[in-house]
C-alpha cells in the first residue's frame, strides 16, 4: 500500500475527519501517557495528513496509548486522537500478522487489579 | 457529473419555501456545494403553498421524485404554514404508498437559510435514492392505458 | 398571450463559464410568448438594465424574465427596471441559473441544459402573470424595545432622540443588563457602571421613553408597521408610584437566603430585593417563590417597616396591550452551563469560576467586596490559571460551534488587572489561539503579556482537578513547547461561552423572526442587511444576533435604531401584492381557510353575489390585504379552489411543474 | 314506515315545515329515490324500507335555501354527514327538521343479482317491522330466498354506531350490524408489495367511466363548482385536453374529502363499475385516527379538523409506519 493508501485507510477504520481538528492540545493535555510518546497526540493528526504513516507506525507511541480514550472524550472537534493511533495500531498488527497474545496466556497474566477493559483493549491491540 | 448514454437521469422537482429552504438552496450555491443537475427547484412562499396537486401533477408529468422543503417546525416565517403541510405531506405520501408509489419517492425535508449543506446532502441522498428506485411508471396513469 | 423577453446574464464568468448563455438564448426563443432574447455580461448593471428598457419599448414586452442570479439578490433591481420601463414590476421573473445551476454544477452541457429548463418554467410561469397592485398600510409612531441591557438603551435613546416614543421592555426588575455586571471594560479599563450609569438614567429620564422593567412580552399580533403587542407586567408586589427606594424594607427582610442572582448565585440577597444599588427603577420586588409572607401567610415585616405604604401583596400580573410601528429585539445572551464539562470541576470546586463570576468578584459591590479571594477558603490566590475556549468552538455536542468573540479581550483585561492590583499573583492563561481584531485590541493583549507579565501558554488545558490540599491541579499542554504542564493553581477562571437569552426562541416564535441552531436571531442578509430580521418590521440589537463586545453591540444598536426611524419615519407602507383572492363564485363559505390562516385575515360576510345571473347572498371569504402576508395556507386548505395566491397562483406552480417535467 | 308518514302529515299541517325530503318508490322494489314531498298527497308515494340506502343530507344544501323547514329523514350515518356540512356552513340547522331515523343496515341490490337471482318482480322483509332475517324475493323463474345479512351494502357491515348526532326527534327502533373490522381491507393493502398495490389499484380504476356520481352523490364533495369543473388548476374536463384530472381523479377526490369524509359509503354504494371507492377514504381516515388521534367527521362540529389543525409533536411524513 502506499503511503496515501494507509492515511486513507486510517480515516477509514478511526472514522475520524482529521481536518476538523483546530489544533487546541486538549488531547495532548489530557493524555496518561504523554511523557512517554515521542508522537504526542495532537500531532498525530499532522502525520495523518502529511501521509507521513512510516514514522507514526514506526514511533513508541503507537504501543504507549493506554486506549483511556480520555482524548476522545474531550476533544471539542470530534477529532478522536485516540482512534487515529488505534487505526494506526491495528494496521501495523494486520501487516505483521501472527497474534501476539493468545487466550491460552489469559490467566496467567490475570491480577485482580487489573482492570477487564484492558484485556479487551489488549486483545485489540495484541490479537489478529 | 458530465452526461453519459444510457445512464438513468431522474427527472426532480423540489419545492423550496422562499424563506429558509430556497436561501439554504442559494446558500448551497454560494458554497459551491454541488448536487446532481437534475433537482429543479420551484419557489413557493412557504411548504403550505403546496398543494398535493401540484405534487401529482408533478408525477403524472414524468417526475421520478419529489421533495418538499421548508423551514424547521417551529421556524416558519408564517409561524404555522409548514406544521400544516407537514400533515398533508404525511397523509399524502402515505397515501402515495399505498397506491403502489414508492415512499422514497416522496420526501419533506426541513432545511433552514443557514443549512447549506443539509441542503446540498438531501438532494444528493435524495437523488441516489430515486436512482436505485429507477424510473417511475406508476403515477403517469393509474389505470391501464389501453 | 405576453410578449415576454428572456435576458440571460453573465454575471461576468460566475454564470458563464459553465453555462453556455448564448445557447440558452438561442434555445428559449422558441418558447410560447418569448419574443425577444439576449445576453448580457452584468444584467443587474445600469447598462445592463437599460438592455431591458430598449426591448420593452421595442419589441412591446409585456412580461420579462431575467436568467441570473438567485431572486432573493436582484429581483428587486429587476422590479424597479421593469417598472423605468412602464411594466408593472409584478410581470418579472427570475431564473435562478447563478446559485442554483451555474456555482453548483461543473459539466458545461449539464449546466446549460438545467439553466434551459429553469428558464423555461420562469418563462411558462410570465406567460400567466397578471399585473398585481401592491396596497397601503398605516405605520405606528412607536417602537418597542425587548430587552433593557446596553443594546436595548442605546437603540431606544437613538430612536427616542429622533423623536417617537419608544417602550422597553426588560424581564429582570431593573434595565442595565450584563454590562451593569462588569466591573470594567477593554480596551481602556474604565469602570463599567461609570459610562453604563448615565445611559440608564438618560433612558429613565428621557420624556419619550417609557421603560417596562419585571415585564416581558405575552403575545405578539400583526405586522410591520402595525404590531399589536401584550406586555404582561408581573406583579412586582411594591407599589412604584409610592416606594422611596429607601431601602429598609431589603434590610429588615427576615428571608435572606436567595442566590443573588445579579451576583451570578455568589451570595445571598433579600427576599424583597433590587438587583443592585444603581438599580433603574430603584423599587424592590418581592420574589415571591422566597417570601415568607406568600410561603406561610405570616411575616409582612416590609409592609410594617415601609413608611410610605408602597408594599402590595395583592398585586396580580398586569397586561399592557400597545401598538407598534417597528420592533427591535435586544434580548442579550447568558453564559453556557457547564454540567457537560466535567473536565473543568466546575461543579466540584467553588475555586473554578467563570469570568462573569470574576466580574462580581472584582467588583467593589460584588460578593467579596472586591477582594480577591477563594471562595471555598477566602484566601488570597497565588497562583491563578485562566482557560480560553471553555465550551467555545466546539463541534462536538457538548458546547457551541461559534467563537465567542469577547473572551480573549475580557481574560486579557482580567490578567492585567490582577497583575496590577496584585503583583505577586502568578497569572497563566492557556489558549488555543487569541484573537484581537479590534481598534487597539492587540496592543491591549500585548500589554498583558509585555507589560503586566502575564503568561500565555499555546494550548488547551485538558483537566483541572482538586487536590487534598484544597489547591486545582491543572493539566495543560505547551504545543509550542512539546510539554505537558501539571500546574498546582488557587483559582481557575473559564472563559465560559456565550449564548443568546433562552428567552428569545419564544420571542422569535412570536415575531415569526427566525432564529438559527445556536439560538442567534437570523439576519436579513448577513452582509448587506445585518440589523434587520427577515420580518419586515423586526430589528436586531447586541448579542441576540451573534456574539459582541461593547463597542459593536452599541454599534449595531444605534443601527437597529436608524432602521427602526427610517420605517417609523414614513406615513405608509406598501404592502405585499402576492396575498390570497378569494373567487366569490367559487367560494363555499366553509371556514376551512379562516381556520389556517395564521393571521386572521380573512373573514366571512354574507354577501350577494351575481353568479352567471343567478343572484342570491352567500357566505363568502373575505381577505384583509393588509393583514394577509400571503404564505398560501388557505389555498391548499380550500376544497374547491376558489382561494388563490396572486404571484403564486396554482396555474402558475403548475405551469411551472409542467415546464420542468417537460 | 307508516309512523314516518303520519309525523310528516302532521308537521305539514301544523306548519312545522313547509316540504318532506325522503324516499319515493321506484319502479322496482329495490330502486326508491330522494324525493321532495310538497303536500300530504304527494306522500303516498313516500317510502322507507332496507333500499332507502340514499344519504339524504347533501339535498339539504339546495333545501337550505329554500323558503321555510324542510322535514328531512335521516339515518345514523347520514346525520354525520349532515353535521359535517353543518360545520363547513353549507346546510342551515334552521332550516331542517330532522328526523332521526332507525336502520337495520341497507342492502345492495349488485350483491342479492351477484347470488344468482335475475329477473326480480317483487322483494318482501325489507319494511322495518319485518324481522329482516331472510329475504323472500318473486321473480320471473320463481320464488327465491337469500339471507339478508349477506346482502347488506358492505358499509353496514362496518356500520359508526346507531346513534344519531343530530336530529329534532328520532323514529323506529335500530340493529347492529357490524360483523367485520372496518379497516381490514385497507389493512390487507398495506401488506401488500408496491407492485401489488399498483396491480390492484389500476386494476379497480382501469373500470372508471368518469360518470361522476361518486362526486355527484358524495355529501362532502358539495363545492359550488368541482376544481375538475374549473381552470384554477388547469385541471378541467376537456377530454383529449388535459388528462391530469381523468388520472388522478380519485386521488385528488380522495384529498379533497380527506378530514370530512364521514366514511358514509354512498360512493361505492352508486358506483355502476362497483369500484371500491371507499378504499381510498378510508385509508384517509385509518392514518388520521393513527397519526392524529381517533377522529370521526360530523361527530362533534367543534372538535378541529385533522387537516386544519396541528400538533408540534406531529410524526415527519417520512417517518416510516410502526
Amino acid at each position: 500500500m502506499s503511503h496515501r493508501n494507509y492515511s486513507e485507510k486510517i480515516k477509514e477504520i478511526s472514522g475520524v475527519n482529521p481536518y476538523k481538528c483546530m489544533k487546541c492540545g486538549k488531547c495532548s493535555a489530557t493524555c496518561p501517557s504523554y511523557n512517554e510518546m515521542d508522537i504526542k497526540p495532537h500531532q498525530f493528526v499532522s502525520y495523518v495528513l502529511n501521509e507521513d504513516i512510516e514514522a507514526l507506525a514506526d514511533s513508541k507511541s503507537l504501543w504507549k496509548c493506554l486506549s483511556c480514550f480520555a482524548c476522545v472524550e474531550r476533544c471539542p472537534r470530534d477529532v478522536k486522537p485516540g482512534k487515529l493511533i488505534d487505526a494506526a495500531r491495528q494496521i501495523v498488527v494486520r501487516e505483521r500478522g501472527g497474534d501476539y497474545l493468545s487466550a491460552d496466556e489469559i490467566p496467567e497474566l490475570l491480577d485482580e487489579e487489573l482492570p477487564q477493559q484492558l484485556l479487551v483493549s489488549a486483545f485489540r491491540r495484541y490479537k489478529r | 457529473m458530465p452526461l453519459t448514454e444510457n445512464e438513468f437521469r431522474p427527472k426532480i422537482v423540489a419545492f423550496c419555501c422562499n424563506w429558509c429552504s430556497y436561501a439554504g438552496a442559494d446558500l448551497a450555491g454560494s458554497s459551491r456545494l454541488s448536487y446532481p443537475a437534475d433537482v429543479k427547484i420551484i419557489k413557493v412562499p412557504c411548504s403550505c403553498r403546496v398543494n398535493p396537486m401540484f405534487i401529482l401533477r408533478a408525477f403524472e408529468k414524468g417526475a421520478d421524485g419529489v421533495i418538499l422543503c421548508g423551514c424547521h417546525p417551529g421556524d416558519c416565517h408564517y409561524s404555522t404554514g409548514n406544521y400544516y403541510a407537514r400533515r398533508r405531506m404525511t397523509l399524502l405520501f402515505s397515501m402515495l404508498d399505498y397506491l403502489g408509489i414508492e415512499k422514497g419517492r416522496t420526501r419533506v425535508e426541513w432545511v433552514s437559510a443557514a443549512e447549506g449543506v443539509k441542503f446540498s446532502q438531501t438532494m444528493n441522498e435524495f437523488v441516489e435514492k430515486i436512482k436505485s428506485l429507477g424510473e417511475n411508471v406508476r403515477l403517469g396513469d393509474l389505470r391501464c392505458k389501453n | 398571450m405576453q410578449r415576454i423577453g428572456v435576458f440571460v446574464c453573465h454575471c461576468g464568468s460566475n454564470i458563464a463559464a459553465t453555462v453556455d448563455v448564448k445557447k440558452v438564448v438561442e434555445t428559449v426563443l422558441s418558447e410560447p410568448g418569448v419574443c425577444h432574447a439576449e445576453d448580457y455580461p452584468y444584467m443587474c448593471s445600469e447598462a445592463g438594465q437599460m438592455k431591458i428598457l430598449e426591448a420593452v419599448k421595442e419589441k412591446k414586452l409585456t412580461g420579462i424574465v431575467v436568467c441570473s442570479c438567485s431572486p432573493r439578490m436582484h429581483e428587486a433591481t429587476f422590479r424597479k427596471a421593469a417598472e423605468r420601463a412602464g411594466l408593472n414590476p409584478y410581470m418579472v421573473e427570475i431564473a435562478n441559473i447563478r446559485e442554483h445551476c451555474s456555482w453548483i454544477h461543473k459539466d458545461m452541457e449539464e449546466a446549460t441544459k438545467k439553466a434551459v429548463i429553469l428558464a423555461r418554467a420562469a418563462i411558462a410561469k410570465v406567460n400567466l402573470n397578471t399585473p398585481l397592485q401592491a396596497g397601503e398600510s398605516r405605520v405606528t409612531k412607536r417602537a418597542l424595545v425587548i430587552g433593557g441591557g446596553i443594546a436595548g438603551i442605546q437603540t431606544a435613546l437613538d430612536i427616542a432622540d429622533a423623536g417617537y416614543e419608544v417602550d422597553i421592555v426588560e424581564k429582570t426588575p431593573s434595565i442595565g443588563g450584563r454590562m451593569s455586571q462588569l466591573d470594567k471594560t477593554f480596551p481602556t479599563l474604565d469602570c463599567s457602571a461609570c459610562i453604563l450609569t448615565p445611559k440608564m438614567v438618560e433612558a429613565a429620564a428621557h420624556e419619550k421613553i417609557n421603560i417596562y422593567t419585571y415585564s416581558e412580552v405575552d403575545k405578539v399580533t400583526g405586522f410591520v408597521g402595525d404590531f399589536t403587542v401584550d406586555i404582561r407586567k408581573k406583579a412586582r408586589s411594591v407599589d412604584s408610584a409610592k416606594c422611596t427606594g429607601c431601602g429598609v424594607c431589603q434590610e429588615k427582610c427576615p428571608s435572606k437566603k436567595s442566590l443573588n442572582e445579579f451576583n451570578r448565585g455568589l451570595n445571598t440577597r433579600s427576599a424583597i430585593y433590587t438587583p443592585f444599588a444603581q438599580a433603574i427603577p430603584n423599587v424592590p420586588v418581592i420574589d415571591r417563590d422566597a417570601c415568607i409572607k406568600f410561603k406561610t401567610g405570616k411575616c409582612g415585616v416590609c409592609e410594617k417597616v415601609c413608611q410610605a405604604g408602597a408594599i402590595d401583596y395583592n398585586q396580580k400580573d398586569e397586561i399592557i396591550t400597545e401598538k407598534y410601528g417597528a420592533i427591535v429585539v435586544a434580548t442579550g445572551f447568558d453564559t453556557i452551563k457547564l454540567d457537560n464539562y466535567d473536565e473543568y470541576a466546575y461543579n466540584q470546586s467553588k475555586d473554578v469560576i467563570t469570568s462573569l463570576e470574576l466580574e462580581r468578584i472584582m467588583n467593589a459591590a460584588g460578593p467579596t467586596k472586591g477582594h480577591l479571594e477563594r471562595l471555598s477558603d477566602g484566601k488570597a490566590p497565588k497562583e491563578m490559571v485562566f482557560i480560553q475556549c471553555v465550551g467555545s468552538r466546539c463541534s462536538d455536542n457538548r458546547g457551541k460551534s461559534y467563537c465567542s468573540k469577547i473572551c480573549c479581550m475580557y481574560t486579557a483585561k482580567h490578567a492585567m488587572l490582577i497583575r496590577d492590583k496584585y503583583p505577586d499573583v502568578n497569572v497563566t492563561v492557556f489558549y488555543i489561539d487569541v484573537r484581537t481584531p479590534g481598534k487597539n485590541f492587540d496592543e491591549f493583549y500585548r500589554r498583558a503579556v509585555e507589560e503586566y507579565g502575564v503568561n500565555y501558554v499555546k494550548g488547551q488545558v485538558g483537566k483541572v482537578a482538586p487536590l487534598p490540599n484544597g489547591k486545582l491541579l491543572v493539566q495543560g499542554s505547551d504545543l509550542l513547547d512539546n510539554k505537558q504542564i501539571l500546574k498546582e493553581a488557587d483559582m481557575v477562571v473559564l472563559a465560559t461561552a456565550i449564548e443568546p437569552e433562552a428567552s428569545v426562541r419564544q420571542i422569535a416564535t412570536m415575531l415569526t423572526a427566525s432564529i438559527d441552531t445556536n439560538n442567534f436571531l437570523t439576519e436579513a442578509h448577513p452582509k448587506l442587511r445585518p440589523v434587520e430580521s427577515p420580518t419586515a418590521g423586526v430589528f436586531l440589537s447586541g448579542v441576540c444576533q451573534g456574539p459582541k463586545d461593547i463597542p459593536e453591540t452599541v454599534a449595531q444598536a444605534g443601527a437597529a435604531a436608524v432602521k427602526a426611524i427610517g420605517l417609523l419615519a414614513k406615513d405608509k407602507l406598501t404592502t405585499n401584492p402576492c396575498t390570497a383572492k378569494p373567487d366569490e363564485l367559487l367560494c363555499n363559505g366553509c371556514s376551512q381557510c379562516a381556520n389556517v390562516c395564521p393571521y386572521g385575515a380573512i373573514t366571512y360576510e354574507e354577501k350577494e353575489v351575481n353568479d352567471h345571473g343567478i343572484r342570491e347572498t352567500r357566505r363568502v371569504a373575505q381577505v384583509n390585504g393588509a393583514l394577509c402576508q400571503g404564505c398560501g395556507a388557505c389555498t391548499v386548505t380550500c376544497p374547491s379552489g376558489a382561494m388563490d395566491l396572486q404571484g403564486f397562483s396554482n396555474r402558475q406552480i403548475i405551469a411551472e411543474v409542467d415546464a420542468i417535467c417537460r | 314506515m307508516q309512523e314516518l308518514v303520519n309525523r310528516a302529515k302532521e308537521l305539514l299541517a301544523n306548519g312545522t315545515v313547509q316540504r318532506v325530503l325522503g324516499w319515493k318508490a321506484g319502479d322496482m322494489a329495490y330502486n326508491p329515490e330522494p324525493s321532495y314531498f310538497e303536500s300530504e298527497a304527494d306522500l303516498s308515494e313516500f317510502v322507507y324500507d332496507a333500499f332507502c340506502g340514499a344519504n339524504l343530507s347533501k339535498y339539504m344544501i339546495e333545501a337550505s335555501k329554500k323558503e321555510g323547514k324542510t322535514l328531512v329523514f335521516l339515518k345514523p350515518c347520514d346525520s354525520y354527514s349532515f353535521n359535517q356540512l353543518l360545520k363547513e356552513h353549507r346546510v342551515d340547522r334552521d332550516k331542517a327538521y330532522i328526523i332521526g331515523v332507525g336502520c337495520k343496515g341497507k342492502l345492495d341490490i349488485e350483491k342479492i343479482k351477484k347470488e344468482g337471482i335475475k329477473g326480480i318482480e317483487s322483494i318482501s322483509g325489507i319494511g322495518m317491522e319485518d324481522a329482516c332475517d331472510t329475504l323472500k324475493i318473486g321473480t320471473l323463474y320463481g320464488d327465491k330466498e337469500c339471507s339478508y345479512q349477506d346482502v347488506m351494502l358492505e358499509r353496514c357491515h362496518v356500520c359508526k354506531g346507531k346513534d344519531h348526532v343530530v336530529f329534532d326527534e328520532t323514529l323506529l327502533e335500530s340493529r347492529d350490524t357490524v360483523d367485520s373490522e372496518r379497516f381490514h381491507e385497507v389493512e390487507k393493502i398495506e401488506k401488500m408489495s408496491p407492485e401489488e398495490k399498483f396491480q390492484f389499484f389500476q386494476k379497480e380504476l382501469s373500470k372508471c367511466i368518469r360518470c361522476n356520481a361518486c362526486r355527484n352523490v358524495c355529501p362532502a364533495c358539495s363545492c359550488r363548482k368541482c376544481v375538475f369543473d374549473s381552470t384554477k388548476f388547469d385541471s378541467a374536463q376537456k377530454a383529449n385536453v388535459d388528462p391530469f384530472q381523468e388520472k388522478m381523479f380519485h386521488i385528488i377526490r380522495a384529498f379533497h374529502v380527506a378530514g370530512r369524509c364521514t366514511d358514509c359509503g354512498e360512493c361505492s354504494r352508486v358506483c355502476p363499475q362497483g369500484i371500491r371507492l371507499h378504499l381510498f377514504n378510508r385509508k384517509f381516515i385509518k392514518d388520521i385516527n393513527e397519526f392524529y388521534g381517533d377522529y370521526t367527521a360530523g361527530e362533534d362540529i367543534n372538535q378541529e379538523a385533522p387537516l386544519t389543525h396541528f400538533e408540534f409533536s406531529d410524526r415527519e411524513p417520512n417517518e416510516e409506519r410502526g
